[in-house]
């Protein structure tokens, strides 16, 4: 039992603590996060949503505490934990001098995948017909779309995503939602943040995890 | 192996003990500093060659081989924080920059001083001040990069990470401008010690650079409360310090 | 003793000028640097003390609220 | 769905995305070699024009030159990656941080530090350089403008974050410039009295090998610093 569970862990944080401009965030925040669980990260502005999915991506460090994938800690197995993630922040990581086609060629490449069809995926996020179209003269959610392309070809397990509903029309909500249930059942997790009430993940299905506003 | 480091690296035992040190590192400080400096300027014997001017040196030596020991000290500081994650090291890496700066500072002052009576002009391209002046630019870009990162956690990382890449170039540097030196001067208006200093002039001498050593540990101490202070703000111990002080 | 008398020694052999300007220059900086270090400590803790006030008063214009 | 780029085909997706980019963007490229020049061209104006003396400088005014313009267009780097997001994508790829921060600073260096290196002859000719020294100027460029960049790149990665960059800049880096502006000036001088300047070449070379290997690094963990 208790061995099935280790290996349903993907990824666990340890008492994190996180100080910024001398106020504490969040401190001796643990929970666990198992395969096949979408989690939402709520709370108001300023509350720290953002600076824990860059914990938990390896970005930020904390102020005390680890993050383990698998039983390691991220800082001392970083390859190997980066194969498994895919982190989209708020921003988009997209290039506004190549078109939409180079910036998903590049993106994919560059996480390790040879061989795929970029106009296929492409097609998948609304965006057949833009492959040649540079990103900067693309509307804010065709860039976003750009970004989450990446999203439809990717076997990494863990999904950490900041705001990935903004500037999406809802018709692309729904899309992500599936998407995100897809990717759930195949034994991944999914972690996000946003502010947007979602239609098909219902509350039964969505792990939330609070944070609250300090002010010490 | 690493771990007795470990248990001083909690902010709150780090601050008792520099506190504790603080007084042992004052006093050995002013005293030696003391007993030098009137040793250098009053009862050692006049130089044949350089009259009474030499006694600059009993600064200047001491100044000029602690602002690279400091720069040592401070990189080594910062290469523990940097690769243990100790963060009581970063401060106090950063708590020595502004005192390094300072004591290069003054090497490069009591050289000129001594130089413009020797050489007869200010500043000479020599090999020694060139390379102390890089030394200050060196401290001076860690001091500024410090300053201006607004999280001072990363601030001291970042400034680290700087004074590790120095304290590698320092070596490559002080070569390179010495080989540079010789190579543009004849090296006859160099700087030279005697080998065979009379022991009345070399007692002081050495008084005085352990003196400048131990008044850097007692600045360094210093700052670095101020620096574990400042950084744990949200901590209760801390908070309570702060409202006794704020009273007042 | 190397100086015969007090006005010697402060003559410095001809080198006053050179001498207490090295010595001057030097313990000058070093006050400064210690006596900036030393409030460095007040600074911070008045500081902090504001703002401990400063999130008090916020508390409490949550708390009316 | 396999992975299965390498770590070569990896470097070279990144090096051609930022040629790419440059290409598409050809301000990044020209306005420090023009940099470049209009500093060279100051310098007659403010010593005078006898050839003999500036014959004297030209090797310590081609290359103090060549090292702001490396700084100048060295700050522009990661500055568009940071602002836009790929940088934390980069330090998210699976692929070894060292390695793709190498190939960066490898397309930037073809993109700045080679035409300086070509147009560096024809300021020579206006700077009456010694007949001789024409090999050495190319040599101590062609080996000594990477370990400007590679240099160069640790400041760069340390203050992408940060609002205020020029100034803070070049005090981080210039002083570790330093070397390199010694040893390459002593060679050109060297050759121009027809003495051998091999060894000059050889620790120029060796600083060379010495910032490949560790600058990336320290590059790396700076990037980490300023992306947190």
């Amino acid at each position: 039992m208790a061995e099935q569970q280790i290996a349903k862990t993907l990824l666990s944080a340890n008492q994190l603590t996180c100080i910024r401009e001398e106020r504490i965030l969040f401190d001796e925040l643990s929970f666990e996060i198992t395969a096949g669980e979408i989690v939402q990260i709520e709370g108001p502005n300023g509350s720290g949503k953002t600076s824990l999915l860059r914990i938990l991506a390896g970005l930020s460090r904390p102020y005390a505490g680890d993050v383990y994938y698998q039983g390691e800690d991220i800082t001392r197995n970083r390859d190997e934990y980066n194969d498994d993630l895919l982190y989209l922040g708020h921003l988009a990581g997209v290039k506004t001098e190549l078109t939409a086609e180079e910036n998903l060629n590049f993106n994919l490449r560059i996480s390790g995948y040879d061989e795929f069809d970029t106009r296929g995926i492409l097609s998948k996020v609304n965006l057949a017909g833009f492959e040649e179209a540079l990103a900067g003269h693309l509307s804010a959610g065709q860039h976003r779309r750009t970004a989450l392309a990446r999203l439809w070809h990717t076997d990494c397990k863990i999904w950490l995503l900041d705001e990935p509903f903004t500037a999406i029309d809802k018709k692309g909500v729904e899309e992500l939602e599936h998407i995100f249930l897809a990717h759930a059942k195949r034994g991944g997790c999914v972690i996000m943040t946003t502010h947007q009430d979602m239609g098909i993940i219902g509350d039964d299905i969505l792990r939330k995890i609070s944070l609250e506003y300090r002010f010490v | 192996m690493w771990k007795w480091l470990h248990s001083y690296a909690d902010p709150e035992r780090a601050y008792n003990l520099s506190g504790k040190l603080l007084p042992w590192f004052a006093m050995l400080a002013t005293g030696l500093i003391g007993i030098g400096s009137v040793w250098g300027l009053v009862f050692a014997p006049t130089d044949y060659q350089q009259g009474d001017s030499y006694r600059i040196i009993f600064i200047h030596v001491p100044a000029a081989s602690m602002s690279m020991a400091a720069y040592m000290a401070m990189a080594s500081s910062a290469f523990v924080g940097l690769v243990w994650q100790i963060k009581s090291a970063d401060w106090a890496a950063a708590a020595i920059a502004p005192i390094g700066a300072v004591i290069t500072f003054i090497a490069l002052i009591t050289g000129a001083t001594w130089g413009k009576p020797m050489w007869g002009t200010w500043w000479v391209w020599d090999a020694r001040l060139t390379a102390e002046l890089v030394l200050l630019f060196l401290y001076l870009g860690v001091i500024s990069l410090y300053a201006s990162f607004e999280d001072k956690v990363l601030a001291a990382r970042a400034a680290g990470i700087l004074a590790i890449v120095g304290v590698i170039n320092i070596p490559i540097i002080k070569y390179s401008v010495e080989w540079w030196s010789s190579l543009h001067q004849p090296s006859t208006i160099k700087i030279t010690e005697k080998s065979s200093m009379s022991s009345d002039m070399l007692y002081p001498l050495l008084i005085n650079i352990v003196g400048f050593g131990m008044m850097i540990g007692a600045i360094t101490l210093i700052r670095f409360r101020a620096e574990i202070l400042a950084r744990n703000g949200m901590r209760p111990w801390v908070r309570e310090l702060a409202k006794a002080e704020g009273v007042k | 003793m190397q100086f015969d008398s007090l006005a010697d020694f402060f003559n410095m052999g001809g080198y006053a000028f050179y001498v207490w300007l090295a010595y001057g220059v030097t313990f000058l900086s070093l006050g400064i640097l210690v006596v900036h270090s030393l409030g460095q400590k007040r600074k911070v803790l008045v500081g902090i003390s504001q703002k401990i006030q400063r999130e008090e008063r916020l508390k409490e214009n949550r708390s009316t609220k | 769905m396999k992975k299965g780029i390498s770590f070569r085909q990896a470097f070279f997706t990144l090096l051609k995305r930022d040629l790419q980019i440059a290409i598409r963007h050809k301000g990044d490229i020209f306005n420090p070699l023009l940099f470049f020049i209009l500093v060279v061209t100051l310098f007659p104006l403010g010593i005078g024009p006898e050839p003999q003396i500036l014959s004297r400088v030209a090797p310590g005014i081609i290359w103090v030159a060549a090292l702001l313009a490396s700084m100048l267009s060295l700050e522009r780097l990661f500055k568009a990656d940071f602002v836009d997001g790929s940088l934390e994508q980069m330090l998210l790829s699976p692929q070894p941080l060292p390695l793709m921060v190498l190939a960066k600073v490898l397309a930037h260096w073809i993109l700045t530090g080679v035409p300086l290196i070509l147009i560096a002859p024809l300021l020579a000719v206006l700077l009456h350089l010694d007949g001789n020294s024409y090999g050495a100027l190319m040599a101590t460029l062609a080996l000594g403008t990477p370990v400007l960049s590679l240099l160069g790149a640790i400041g760069v990665a340390l203050t992408v974050g940060l609002h205020k960059g020029g100034v803070l800049l070049s005090l981080l880096i210039l002083p570790l410039y330093i070397p390199v502006l010694i040893f390459a000036t002593s060679a050109i001088d060297a050759a121009g009295l027809n003495l051998p300047y091999s060894g000059h070449l050889a620790i120029i070379g060796a600083m060379l090998v010495g910032s490949l290997i560790l600058a990336p690094f320290a590059i790396g963990a700076s990037l980490r610093v300023s992306t947190n």
